[in-house]
């Protein structure tokens, strides 16, 4: 039997390596938009199992709408990379600092 | 006839609404000097009622007035004199009048707004005086920062913009330990009423975080050393209007509030931190004193003998339970605090005054360097005599108001201890040689320059506005009775309430 | 069986996710988030979650990604070299990284999500349907939620189409504006002397 | 399974809206460019309509819609004022849109989308509900902040808002899923419920609020996951900020409220700790950054940040006057900041933005009306009687020190001397300095009547201010 | 005696002075002076009929006028306390100053500040008379102060006058050293009296002589001792005793009738008054008797050899002055307040008549003030030649004037007291004797006799003074050489009655009073003393030095170059308190402000946390570094602080 920890650590994981893609990627804005998604990935994961685990399917509703909802937020997300892309032309993140102070 | 008027109410929004109606009809409208004026005598004659209809014999607040202001926590606007605020009322009302009297000619920008923001603040001030409830008083203690900031902000001098902040930072600092005190009070008594405070019991430890609390806010408002840099700054960049109410009236809810809260709601930590009060206070009066010596700016100068003579104040108030110690007699310790309050309503007169002369002598020549005149008095001799007479005030010389409240202190400082009074009683050589030293340069001796031969002497407006303080000064130097009277209910009051623990 | 199963998709899940975050090619990052995304359906069939899984395919790899693709393709990226002073932080960062992994592994371990804590419920019977029982709640319990992810796709539609759709102003024709023109927008009639101004004058009017 | 008759007509103001956003989408989609002034008109009449519905069903309450959506005092008050508001905030920014070519259609049916997505927040009894809220808002105000396209500075801070705001979402929907874990339900009175019954995992259940109470911070905009807040308020146009800057400071006290207090009250012990970090933190580094700035957009961000911070003194006080007093805080700001901004659309003129500090010189020569109006929102959020910001901190403070946390008490107050300087250097430059622009400044009517309220409503509020807290004690009595 | 006789006495120069003085211009000169002087004679006549009423029936009177302040069970009143003391006091100074303002009339003629002058010495006899008339220690200290102000205003009548406005202040700030002194007094009378009142201080004398204090930990000192000491720093101040003496030489920068008023006749007499009128307090106190015996002493020693090297007319006649205030001292000190009082007394009238015939010389010299330049006025100026040389013999003690029974009573007193102190005391005041006799000759035939060096030609020739200035002349010297008489009375008998209280282990007038036999007795008896001689010797040896080798002193001087510069530097006092206590204080102040008030609270505290939060925001600001992956950072460390501390 898989336990309920391992899905979670598992989760975790993922969590955590989302995390780091994010501030530790210099380089270009797009693969921050995907730790973003693996993020949600993490996330989902850890409804389903604990969805699984406790019988009750409100978690995998749930994953359904995150689902939902991170599409919009691709969509959207992408939609502002294309704008800025336009007035840098560049998408580097470390280029990204106007804004400071 | 007045106790039927809701008259304190009367006091604090007439001139509030007054200003705001000055405010309204702008600068260019020729009524916004005289409307002001008449606003501020009828608060001044309404003040005096206050006076007609006091009852002596109590002390109970009078004129009290309460309604319900913030139901959710019990805040009331409630409203109440007694033997201490009375006075201190009246000498607002009339500080008023003379500042808008001051500001006549010499304000020429900005008139209305100048005339209503120191009619908003009178009304501020007499409802500092006049709240029952804590947080409407510290509504109306902090208030009353904003016309005042702005007062010496617009209209100041030069470096008026550090010496704004400075004294806006500094006395909202001291007030912020303020609030969280008095919100303590509500935590543990329940009530936001000030005299609810008075009955509340508490443990030395909480006292003397309370004390320490209302100490750090009065002590700035008063000021005393050495949390009183900003004074000389906000004085020397203040224009004459606000310097006159400031010295006038701010520093006086210093005093006001260490008789209102700390040593009625503290009275244990009061007794347990006299010697830091009093230290403080006599270093007021010396280091102060020296330092005074010190200035060659006019205004400057004069500030620091108010910090000097502010010193008594507090030394008067703290030295009771040195004096409960030493004597079984009520009579010294009445005799201090007393004269803790003449010192604070004569020092308002007398501070005015002293400002108003620089003031008078600012308008002619301006500049406040005392290096700039010389023999003023040659040219200036009715205002030369003014000025002599009111640096003898600030000296304290005897039939002054300004000899009364120091007496008072002096002979009640024996009574806690030799050394007390020693170092108080130096104030009569320190202030004499400050202050006459000062007169000595700018007023005596030959014509010094070209500007001093060509001043003129008082104009009929100076002349009233400084004689009658000179009436006022005289009067209460010849005949204090008619002052501490009102006073003396209120006095024992307030000692039978810091002789009993809290505890 | 399972567990073998289970660990090997989530090693693959694992390094398929570090390889999004390391990579430096943008179409490659993609590609390893896909199949980040597979395994992950993977893993989720094994928790019974058939509907999900089946959804996390279509959707995502079908669309989200397919979407990824498309920008990054569109958008013509340079590969910037790493920034300097990068590698300084960088041990800093995976440190920070390391611990929080620890303490969350620390948190959701065997100690408190263990299988003698927790014990895997019965499966479920053969003729259960996932996708029969998230429909019947979807849109009886969750019918407000699903009304408001509605809006939000809207939502995203409008604000891409608003950040992204540019009207090419030059080349169309702005017809009810032509047919409302007026005469005086055309034509301005200039009143002028009949005699030749003086030279000052009109340089003055130039200037 | 049973089908039970909702009882949809508790959810008509949301209704209404989405109805109306319809509408205004559509007639966007048909009218094209020229869709702009009537979908203004539009938008203001369903936030207005939307406001008396709400007014008018005060005192209804219940749960519908299977425990998704729950109506309350609560829930109507923050509602009506997310409504009044954001009405506010439309009429402040037309001439500013017009000026900037940004008079789009669009703009409104994102704004009215967004103060759905608020209202929707502020109504959430489920997990599901509240993060759906909350993205339907984000979602709309991240578009909106890039909707100057042509900006450089506007794109990076949208860029920067959403990686931060989805990276936040992901913490919270993280907190979430391990809180689901725990109690076993997403609905927020069940998990008050199993919660009170007691027997759970206090480890874990504190491991969720971590992640839950970063993406509660994250949007308040507590240090330290306040770091989008200046550079997004920066960033974005003025009008933009307005909007960003007021109602959505509700909705995201509402979601506090929602989570931690609604769903989690009685672990309150273990969320306290954490909001003071924050609250403590966030004072310090709002007021103290606040200090440095020259831009006052920027310098109203750190503000923010600060007021935030005292917003959260409420909320960890764990007292039903705490929260009261939080909730009086964060009405007040949203006031105090529509005016602050509002008063920077006033002063911006088309090609200039009138976000400089030093633009402000000597205002009150140029128009002491406006300079008066903007001296009472400073000295308002410098907390100084009579205006109104000063009960917001009172309550604030009275709430922390009733639970004895005396020294939170005086960092509190410590640092609002600290912020009252920057407040005073505003009016110091309007007041004190000479003007460098002497041209009288001209506004449209709506908007200087409109800046005639706020103002005025600060002070009158300052001056009265009972009705206020007692409808805000009321809803949590 | 009622109280609205009373009333009128003392109101009556405040009235005149009040019509000088605001109303001055619209009245004109003219009647500025009669209404000052209308005033100070109805004073006279009151003050005269007032003694009579105490001398001859006997009354006294004590009451209180008004309440002026009430704390507790205190009462701080306003009243008045009549008795012979006082009425003595009443009659000096009114006649006095009646003869002063007369004289000013010619004095000030031509003066800018004419009814301004009236007004001041007005001013100045009412402050005078609510001084002696107090019937409590507050009121005192009100004439105290309101004497010191009027001399300060006078001091610094011209205010032109660098040296003038230097005086006054001067002479304001020593006198306020003495008043902080009596302040403290006045403050341990009331601690330990519980009242201010005369008569019920008095009355507690008894009761607070065996107290104690500790002032310094661990010492107690007798609370009378104190009290008194600080009493008499008060009357050291007022009274010019050493070392509180500096400002009345510099205080003849005044115009020369008040130098007579205020500067010799009255105001300096203050402090003598007041240690007569706490004679109940210092006779319990022997430690405080010989404090004043000593300071006396010295004054009236040192001060004298001053008076022998100065040429300035009015500053010999000031330090006359100093020294006979000395003599005064002395008489206290040795209880004998009779026969200080009686010095008092007859000082009053032959100074005052010694300080306006040097007016008179001055008008006649045109202001010229260095005796140096004098000579030979005798037969320019007989009236003023013959008052002032009665003036002088009865400064010197010539037998049967007045200042002759004085003084040879004081010297009997002290040569009969056998307190500490008492046998330097009694050498310095016989040595006084023969200074006193050769700087009064020596200034008497250097103005009256010898060759005229001044220029003698045309208008400048000087001549007799107007009837205005002559006249006081004349009235003054009458009792200067008349009132000595009263001796009998006044001295040994019980004239003063219970105002003077002497213990009788003290009461060395009693054991003086032994050898009195009448008046004549007196005089031949003090013919036949050491004094007598030694002011002859002193006549003898000024004439010799100044008439017969006026080539000696120049020669003398140079011999004794070092004993010159001491005594031309006033042993050292104006150098040290200019430098120490003017200078330093100013040092002082500069540095608590520059240093403590500037550098430390300001610079360090106030500005110094305003810098140093301005810093950390700058710096602080660069976190906000405007990099995303920062931002994400902070919000991973957040994350990482809460789980750690909240959870792990």
């Amino acid at each position: 039997m898989i336990a309920l920890s391992d899905f979670l650590i598992l989760g975790a994981l993922l969590f955590s390596l989302s995390v780091a893609g994010i501030f530790l990627n210099r380089k270009n804005i797009i693969i921050i938009l995907m730790c973003v998604e693996l993020m949600l990935l993490a996330v989902n994961l850890n409804f389903v199992a604990f969805s699984h685990y406790s019988g009750d399917i409100a978690g995998q509703i749930f994953v359904f709408f995150i689902l939902t909802v991170a599409a919009a937020e691709a969509a959207i997300g992408l939609a502002i990379l294309v704008v800025l892309f336009r007035n840098k032309h560049t998408i580097n993140v470390a280029k990204l600092n106007e804004l400071k102070g | 006839m007045f106790t039927d008027l809701p008259l304190l109410s009367l006091l604090i929004w007439l001139p509030v609404l007054g200003g705001i109606v000055v405010l309204i009809n702008g600068d260019n409208n020729p009524w916004a000097r005289p409307l002001s004026l008449l606003i501020s005598i009828v608060t001044l004659v309404l003040s005096i009622g206050l006076y007609v209809g006091f009852d002596n014999a109590t002390h109970q607040m009078q004129f009290a007035e309460q309604a319900s202001w913030i139901s959710t926590f019990n805040i009331n606007y409630a409203l109440g004199i007694d033997g201490f605020s009375m006075p201190l009322i009246i000498l607002t009302s009339f500080s008023t009048v003379i500042v808008v009297v001051a500001g006549w000619e010499v304000i020429k920008d900005r008139v209305s707004q100048y005339m209503a923001a120191f009619l908003i603040m009178e009304g501020l001030m007499i409802a500092v005086f006049a709240s029952l409830d804590a947080i409407l008083f510290y509504v109306f203690f902090e208030a009353m920062l904003i016309p005042l900031f702005l007062v010496i902000g617009i209209w100041g001098g030069p470096n008026r913009v550090y010496a704004t902040i400075k004294f806006f930072l500094y006395t909202l600092f001291g007030s912020v330990f303020l609030l969280l005190a008095l919100l303590y009070l509500h935590h543990v008594s329940g009530s936001f009423s000030i005299l609810d405070f008075h009955e509340v019991s508490l443990t030395l430890q909480e006292q003397t975080y309370l004390f320490l609390a209302f100490l750090i806010a009065f002590a700035v408002k008063v000021p005393m050393w050495p949390v009183h840099t900003w004074l000389p700054d906000a004085h020397v960049e203040a224009p004459t209007g606000g310097s006159v109410i400031l010295a006038a009236i701010t520093l006086k809810i210093g005093g006001y509030g260490l008789i209102r809260f700390a040593l009625p709601i503290t009275p244990d930590a009061s007794m347990a931190l006299d010697w830091l009060v009093i230290s403080l206070s006599l270093i007021a009066v010396v280091y102060i004193g020296f330092v005074a010596l010190a200035q060659s700016d006019l205004k400057k100068l004069i500030a620091y003998s108010s910090i000097a003579h502010m010193g008594f104040v507090t030394l008067g108030l703290f030295i009771v339970f040195r004096i409960f110690a030493n004597t079984t007699d009520i009579s010294g310790a009445v005799l201090a605090v007393e004269g803790a309050m003449v010192q604070m309503i004569s020092h308002g007169f007398i501070a005015a005054a002293m400002f108003l002369s620089v003031g008078v002598l600012y308008d002619r020549m301006h500049t406040r360097e005392i290096s700039a005149y010389g023999g003023v008095i040659n040219t200036m001799p009715i205002f030369g005599g003014f000025a002599v007479f009111f640096a003898m005030a600030n000296a304290g010389l005897p039939g002054t108001s300004g000899f009364v409240g120091e007496f008072m202190v002096i002979l009640a400082a024996f009574q806690a201890n030799f050394w007390f009074a020693f170092l108080a009683a130096t104030t009569l050589i320190l202030g004499a040689a400050y202050t006459l030293w000062m007169v000595k340069r700018v007023m005596f001796g030959e014509i010094a320059n070209d500007d001093v031969a060509q001043l003129t002497d008082l104009n009929r407006r100076e002349f009233w506005m400084l004689a009658s303080l000179a009436i006022i000064v005289l009067a209460i130097g010849l005949w204090p009775a008619p002052l501490t009277e009102v006073m003396h209910s209120s006095v024992e009051h307030l000692l039978s309430q810091v002789s009993q623990s809290k505890i | 069986m399972e567990q073998i199963i289970f660990y090997c998709f989530a090693g693959l899940l694992l390094f398929a996710a570090s390889m999004v975050i390391t990579i430096r090619n943008p179409v490659r990052a993609a590609l390893f988030l896909i199949l980040a995304f597979f395994t992950s359906a993977g893993i989720w069939l094994l928790l019974e979650a058939e509907f999900l899984a089946m959804t996390l395919v279509l959707v995502y790899v079908g669309a989200v990604m397919v979407l990824f693709l498309f920008v990054v393709m569109m958008l013509d990226i340079d590969l910037a070299p790493l920034q300097e002073g990068f590698a300084k932080y960088l041990p800093l960062g995976i440190l920070v990284a390391a611990l929080i992994t620890i303490e969350m592994i620390a948190v959701l371990g065997a100690s408190h999500f263990g299988l003698e804590l927790v014990s895997a419920p019965i499966p479920h019977p053969a003729d259960y349907s996932n996708t029969k029982e998230i429909g019947l709640l979807l849109y009886t319990v969750y019918v407000y939620p699903f009304e408001i992810a509605s809006v939000i796709l809207t939502v995203a539609i409008v604000a891409a189409i608003t950040l992204t759709l540019r009207e090419k102003k030059s080349k169309s024709q702005n017809i009810s504006e032509q047919v409302k023109v007026r005469r005086e927008d055309r034509v301005r009639m200039v009143k002028m002397d009949a005699v030749k101004p003086e030279r000052n004058e009109h340089q003055e009017s130039k200037s | 399974m049973t089908f039970e008759v909702l009882n949809m007509s508790l959810a008509l103001p949301e209704m209404f809206m989405l109805a109306m956003a319809c509408t205004i989408l559509m007639v966007v989609a048909f009218l094209g460019k020229n869709s702009a002034k009537m979908a203004y008109i539009l938008s203001q009449l369903t936030l207005a309509v939307t406001a008396i519905l709400i007014y008018q069903s005060f005192g209804d309450s219940g749960v519908t819609f299977d425990g998704t959506y729950i109506k309350d005092a609560f829930s109507d008050v923050l509602k009506l004022a997310i409504c009044i508001i954001n009405i506010a905030v439309l009429l402040y920014s037309t001439s500013y849109l017009k000026d900037r070519d940004l008079f789009k259609g669009e703009y409104y049916v994102l704004a009215i989308f967004s103060t759905l997505g608020m209202m929707i927040m502020v109504s959430a009894a489920h997990f599901l509900t509240i993060y759906l809220g909350l993205e339907l808002m984000s979602l709309c105000m991240y578009a909106m902040v890039a909707m100057h396209r042509d900006s450089m500075i506007s794109t990076e801070a949208a860029m920067k808002y959403f990686i931060l705001g989805a990276l936040a979402s992901g913490m919270l929907l993280y907190g979430m899923s391990i809180i689901y874990g725990v109690t076993g339900s997403l609905e927020i009175a069940t998990i008050a419920e199993t919660i009170q019954a007691g027997g759970l995992d206090n480890t874990v259940l504190s491991f969720g609020l971590v992640f839950l109470v970063i993406g509660i911070g994250f949007k308040l905009g507590a240090v330290p996951f306040h770091m989008w807040l200046p550079d997004v308020y920066h960033g974005a146009p003025t009008a933009v900020t307005l909007f960003i800057a007021t109602a959505p400071k509700i909705a995201a006290f509402a979601m506090a409220i929602r989570l931690l207090v609604d769903g989690l009250g009685d672990v309150h012990q273990h969320w306290q700790g954490m909001l003071i970090m924050l609250s403590v933190l966030s004072m310090i580094v709002g007021n103290v950054i606040a200090i440095a700035q020259t831009n006052l957009k920027r310098m109203l961000a750190y503000s923010t940040i600060s007021h935030i911070g005292f917003i959260l003194l409420g909320i960890l006080s764990g007292s039903q006057e705490g929260y009261a007093a939080s909730m009086f805080y964060a009405l007040v700001y949203s006031l105090m900041s529509l005016g602050a901004f509002g008063m920077i659309i006033l002063m911006s003129r088309q090609g200039f933005e009138a976000d400089n500090i030093d633009d402000y010189k000597g205002l009150s020569r140029r128009n002491p009306w406006f300079a008066l109006m903007m001296l009472i929102l400073m000295f308002s959020m410098a907390g100084i009687p009579p205006l109104v910001g000063f009960y917001a901190k009172l309550t604030v403070i009275k709430s922390i020190i009733d639970i004895n946390l005396i020294s939170v008490a005086i960092v509190a107050v410590l640092m609002s001397v600290i912020g009252a300087f920057y407040y005073l250097r505003m009016i110091k430059v309007m007041y004190f300095d000479k003007p460098i622009q002497q041209e009288e400044l001209q506004a449209p009517t709506d908007m200087r009547v409109m800046m005639s309220v706020n103002g005025l409503t600060v002070l009158a509020l300052g001056i009265f201010p009972g009705s206020l807290l007692a409808v805000c004690a009321s809803v949590f009595s | 005696m009622t109280t609205n006789l009373l009333l009128a006495l003392a109101l009556a120069p405040l009235i005149g002075s009040i019509i000088a003085g605001l109303f001055g211009k619209k009245v004109g000169k003219v009647w500025s002076h009669r209404a000052a002087i209308i005033g100070v004679a109805t004073s006279f006549a009151l003050s005269v009929w007032v003694l009579k009423l105490v001398a001859v029936d006997g009354e006294t009177y004590n009451q209180q006028i008004y309440q002026w302040l009430q704390a507790g069970t205190l009462s701080l009143e306003v009243g008045f306390m009549v008795d012979a003391l006082t009425a003595m006091m009443m009659v000096v100074v009114t006649f006095v100053s009646l003869m002063v303002h007369i004289y000013t009339i010619g004095y000030m003629h031509d003066d800018d500040g004419y009814s301004r002058f009236f007004s001041y010495i007005s001013l100045f006899t009412f402050s005078m008379l609510i001084l002696v008339m107090a019937n409590n220690f507050m009121q005192l200290f009100f004439g105290w102060e309101a004497v010191g102000l009027v001399s300060y205003l006078l001091i610094g009548f011209w205010y032109k006058k660098p040296t003038a406005i230097y005086a006054n202040l001067k002479a304001f700030l020593v006198n306020r050293v003495g008043d902080f002194g009596f302040l403290l007094g006045i403050a341990g009378v009331l601690m330990y009296a519980g009242s201010l009142d005369y008569v019920e201080v008095f009355s507690q004398a008894p009761s607070m002589s065996e107290k104690t204090i500790a002032i310094f930990e661990g010492h107690d000192w007798s609370v009378m001792s104190l009290i008194c000491i600080l009493l008499f720093i008060g009357a050291m101040g007022k009274s010019a005793q050493v070392p509180l003496h500096v400002w009345l030489p510099d205080s003849m920068e005044g115009p020369t009738p008040i130098s007579a008023l205020i500067h010799a006749a009255t105001m300096v007499t203050a402090g003598i008054f007041m240690v007569t009128r706490m004679s109940p307090l210092f006779e319990f106190s022997e430690t405080a008797l010989s404090f004043v015996l000593v300071i006396g002493a010295i004054t009236a020693l040192f001060m004298g050899f001053l008076g022998l090297i100065q040429n300035d007319i009015k500053r010999v006649i000031a330090y006359s002055t100093l020294s006979q205030l000395g003599y005064m001292t002395v008489a206290l000190g040795a209880s004998a307040y009779a026969a200080g009082v009686f010095h008092l007394m007859t000082h009053a009238f032959f100074k005052a008549l010694l300080f306006l015939g040097a007016g008179s010389v001055i008008i006649a010299m045109h202001h010229e003030q260095d005796i140096r330049k004098m000579g030979g006025l005798k037969k320019y100026m007989p009236i003023t030649y013959w008052t002032a040389l009665i003036g002088s013999l009865a400064l010197i003690g010539f037998p049967g004037l007045s200042g002759f029974f004085s003084k040879d009573s004081i010297i009997e007193a002290v040569h009969a007291s056998d307190i500490a102190g008492s046998g330097f005391a009694y050498f310095a005041v016989i040595t006084g004797v023969f200074i006193t006799a050769l700087y009064s000759f020596r200034l008497f035939f250097l103005v009256f006799h010898g060759k005229e060096r001044f220029d003698t030609h045309g208008e400048h020739r000087p001549h007799e003074s107007p009837a205005v200035v002559s006249v006081p002349l004349i009235l003054l010297a009458i009792p200067s050489v008349v009132v000595g008489y009263l001796i009998g009375p006044m001295v040994f008998g019980d004239f003063f009655g219970n105002a003077i209280i002497v213990h009788a282990e003290h009461d060395v007038l009693a054991h003086v009073a032994e050898e009195y036999h009448g008046v004549l007795g007196f005089i031949l008896h003090g013919m036949t003393q050491l004094p007598f001689w030694l002011a002859m010797s002193g006549v003898a040896t000024a004439y010799y030095l100044y008439m017969v080798r006026p080539e000696l002193p120049a020669k003398i001087q140079q011999r004794f170059q070092w004993l010159y510069r001491v005594l031309d530097n006033k042993y050292g006092f104006d150098d040290f308190n200019q430098k120490v206590f003017a200078g330093g204080s100013r040092r002082i102040g500069q540095l608590l402000w520059k240093l403590g008030d500037q550098k430390i609270i300001d610079g360090a505290i106030v500005n110094g946390t305003a810098k140093t939060v301005g810093m950390v925001s700058k710096w602080v600001r660069h976190v906000q570094s405007g990099y995303l992956y920062h931002y994400a950072f902070a919000m991973i460390i957040g994350l990482y602080v809460l789980l750690t501390y909240f959870v792990v």
